[in-house]
């Protein structure tokens, strides 16, 4: 397995982001016409980290779509990669790491899909990965680490060393990763686009830099004022987004730093139904919770209030 | 320079370049622009036809809404950041130019040469200069990194020379394809707006050409000005003078005339 | 494992890995700290003997002092930023470990071969793999970029190989001076606690050796448990078991038993 | 001119990272211990940027102490520049510009000094001189770049290139910068040395996490639980930071993001005195604010409480 020349070649890429309109106009769409704007073959990053502020809503959208052929990109992946492994929208899988959390083991599914073959998973380590998305955000084709370096992960990808021009030394390469689509969820943003997230950043700027199609949900619109009173909190500006969507638990069962917990009960669940069953659990998972629940507000509708209030009290406890 | 700079009496050449620069920007753009005039410009063209124009300054500041009367000095310090959207550091901001974020890269003059090629830094010699210029700033990275530049400079003969000592900043160095194959891939200076006129650059040789004169401005008095063989377009266009709109909002942005003279 | 794990009734064996990882940190030190036994063994630390400890986690969470009760399951979530100091961001993090700031990197175990190598990545071949296994996450980069690394692992003969399928996080790579040939020109594995004793690595071969045993355990038993051939220190000394203090404190910050067992 | 292989030595820099302490515990000291730390000959980095959060306060204690041989590093390069070349205690000027602004004009004495050759300008491009802080903050000998690619600058400091690996474009390497001693001034910090800024970060932390030694200055020293109950503001942590001393207007008349605005009017009598009478004039400057200022209370006493009341307001009004 090898990357693609298209992944890092960043002239390419810098050609593709010149020609889009970068407005300081509005962002604001329907989440389902922010999810129209991922096509089949994409390759696709998320923000968030592992259950930390992931895009599900925005990605269980995506799913309703029944895409194909996509390749999706996240150093933790969670299970949001299970989905499209079993929905058949996936090529490719780029991480450094796939499961839930040591409480929940190793994933069967991954096992099924990617002992069989059916779909690649192309590792890199947590911090290669963060450069690839470094060295796009930044323009450039490659960024020089040592990381990674000793280790047979330098083969998975085709990774390459250079000379450093002063010193002599040899680094590790790391070749740049300019996704088609990011799905990023963020604490707020005000209509033009301009979002704010709180606690820890995760790599979700990194993302938006280095993708040539920005897709952002975000928990709540607030008005410019309140972004021009604490530009210091900004971390994507509005002229790198390309469609904004309202979407408050816009992360649930997943967590949203300082507004809710996640469900470490619920995963329990998920993963049950896949001991008791494999695919087929994802399967009715599915149906359930994506293909069944036609909004946004039908999904939440499956949560009881008292269980999301829990939540969101754990949330601003453990913030506090 | 006369009393009817631009042909409009009264105008100051600060006044005529941040017009005439104004209007090189489009509205939903986004420029990086440096201190002087090319913010007189932005903020301008902001206040016209261009509400959407993202400006990007020097000191990490995205998208900020100046104050009239209290416009920045500098592109560090919190005049510049009044209103700001974002205020993502120095290196980052530079970093997203380098991405290709920027349509437009909006920077003041110097000595400048028939590539566009600016000097900044010494005048006869970097170790032992005759004069010592204070240095690039951001204006090499400007010039080096956004899609499309524009210097707005006073057009006076010691400004213009055949070759600058020091390419401080990168215009088309020695014409023809030598930028590019300098390792500088993308962007590259497409204007340059000054007291006389609008200039351009021939395709081909990446001389300095000039397409319009400002209103009462000859091409003869262009070529006294310009010390080296200036390309001229045929036929070289007349600018629309700065109209009372323009020059009543630019002075409301600036009562006391401090930047703009 | 048997009811007298490191010689105290009742011991599990996260609680015997989680005391004798923590006795290997000093007070004032940086930990870069992985997921599970590592951040057990990390906060015991803090309340124990080094209060002046600071842990960065992976998530980019530098500086926490987690509550007792709400232990974190991953290091991405709020209860591994509880009280942080700040959150840097997780590329930033790592970055931070590359430039040198972290004197131990705390990684939990996998399969181990006898140079500290660790494969979490693939059993029986990368593409089509018999097992596959979930990934590197940032041990690859804990153990590249950290001067001192300490694994801390269940001592199981199927953890234990001659030489890994797979080298996602090096240790000594093939040995000698390998790990620095290959380009890692910092730090290193330096110390292996498992449930039956403590090894180094030998400093010319760079090949596990075994130091000391816990209570109860013979060198012979850890020989049997560890099919390679390994070394063994003149003379092996005995650890302290665990006291009643650290396992209180221990059992204090987890009360129901979630992450201890 | 070139650079020093000193200077982007990242195994040397990192064998003297790793041998320091990088404790969690107190880092208070007075004004005068911190600035102690200034050895003689050291390549000192400053924070803030032309008169924005410059560390003026620890750089007047540092010249009161009468140092020699120094480099001095900042990107936009203000009047203290000036100060150090007068007062004898500079062998060489690394920046990408120096002056104070527009209105001020040309620097009289970077010309004399300049010109005469007696203090060498090593100039580099904003963005970098930004890099070599950058590359040394991620424990790099270089980071590879487009910039001040086709200009003269690259020749300055002997600039070399470096091949793509992957895409065959060759790249500026701009070789790593370690400065010896970081000074740096701070809006808040716990007396651990958890350090928050407000507003625009300018290159502080890159500085902070390239330097050997960094000191730092807080306008306010914070109780732990406030760091701690805002984390996502902290842009330095306490393990990085050696020294911290309290400093109320530690960076005026320059400005502080939101708490006092400069005084373009003190740096117009500044220059004043240099066109009257060169260096001199310079000289006469320092013996009132520098030398003859034996604290900074004292020093604070020569601005009159109705000037830094009204810096105050104008701060508070221009960051609301």
């Amino acid at each position: 397995m090898t990357i693609a020349p298209a992944e890092y070649d960043f002239r390419a890429a810098r050609r593709r982001l010149e020609a889009k309109p970068k407005s300081a106009g509005e962002k604001l769409v329907s989440l389902e016409d922010a999810a129209a704007r991922v096509p089949d073959g994409a390759t696709v990053a998320f923000g968030g980290i592992l259950y930390s502020r992931t895009p599900l809503a925005l990605f269980r959208e995506v799913l309703r779509r029944r895409p194909k052929r996509l390749t999706l990109v996240r150093n933790l992946m969670c299970y949001e990669g299970e989905w499209a492994m079993v929905a058949g929208a996936v090529d490719k899988i780029v991480t450094a790491w796939m499961g839930i959390g040591l409480p929940w083991g190793l994933s069967r599914i991954m096992r099924e899909y990617v002992e069989s073959g059916r779909v690649p998973m192309e590792e890199w380590s947590h911090l290669g990965l963060g450069l690839r998305f470094r060295a796009a955000a930044m323009g450039l084709p490659f960024l020089p680490t040592l990381t990674m370096l000793g280790s047979d992960l330098m083969g998975v990808g085709g990774s390459k060393t250079v000379t450093c021009p002063y010193t002599g030394e040899t680094l590790h390469a790391v070749p740049a990763l300019f996704p088609d689509v990011a799905l990023l969820h963020v604490h707020r943003a005000d209509r033009f686009g301009n979002c704010q997230i709180d606690g820890y950043p995760h790599m979700d700027a990194d993302i938006a830099f280095a993708s040539q199609t920005v897709l952002v949900t975000a928990e709540e619109i607030v008005p410019e004022e309140e972004i021009r009173r604490h530009p210091d909190r900004t971390v994507i500006p509005g002229f790198v987004v390309d469609a904004l969507a309202h979407v408050p638990w816009g992360s649930y069962p997943h967590e949203c730093y300082g507004l809710y917990d996640s469900e470490p009960g619920h995963f329990g669940e998920y993963v049950a139904g896949i001991q008791a069953d494999g695919a087929r659990g994802v399967e009715r998972y599915l149906e359930r919770y994506v293909y069944g629940a036609a909004s946004h507000a039908d999904y939440l509708a499956l949560f009881s209030e008292a269980m999301r209030e829990a939540a969101a009290e754990r949330g601003r406890e453990l913030a506090s | 320079m006369s009393a009817t700079l631009g042909g409009v009496e009264g105008v100051t050449a600060n006044e005529l370049l941040a017009v005439m620069g104004a209007r090189e920007l489009e509205d939903d753009q986004t420029v990086f622009t440096g201190v002087g005039a090319p913010m007189l410009a932005s903020v301008l063209a902001q206040r016209l036809h261009a509400p959407g124009l993202t400006m990007m300054v020097e000191g990490g500041i995205v998208g900020p809404q100046w104050r009239p009367g209290w416009l920045p000095i500098s592109t560090n310090e919190m005049r510049a950041a009044y209103r700001a959207q974002m205020l993502p550091g120095i290196t980052d901001a530079f970093l997203l130019a380098q991405r290709g974020f920027f349509d437009v890269g909006f920077i003041g003059g110097a000595q400048i040469d028939q590539w566009g090629n600016l000097n900044t830094s010494a005048i006869g010699g970097y170790d032992r200069p005759k004069v010592r210029l204070p240095g690039s700033g951001g204006a090499n990275d400007i010039i080096s990194l956004c899609r499309a530049v524009i210097i707005l400079t006073v057009h006076e003969k010691r400004r213009f020379i055949p070759k600058v000592d020091f390419i401080t900043s990168p215009g088309h160095v020695a014409g023809g394809d030598s930028r590019a194959r300098s390792g500088l891939l993308f962007g590259g200076v497409t204007r340059v707006v000054t007291t006389l006129g609008l200039f351009d650059f021939e395709p081909q040789s990446r001389r300095m050409r000039l397409e319009s004169v400002h209103p009462g401005v000859t091409v003869e008095q262009v070529r006294d000005m310009t010390p080296f063989d200036l390309l001229v377009a045929d036929p070289v266009t007349t600018t629309t003078p700065p109209t009372a709109n323009e020059l009543g909002i630019l002075r409301s942005l600036d009562p006391e005339r401090q930047f703009i003279g």
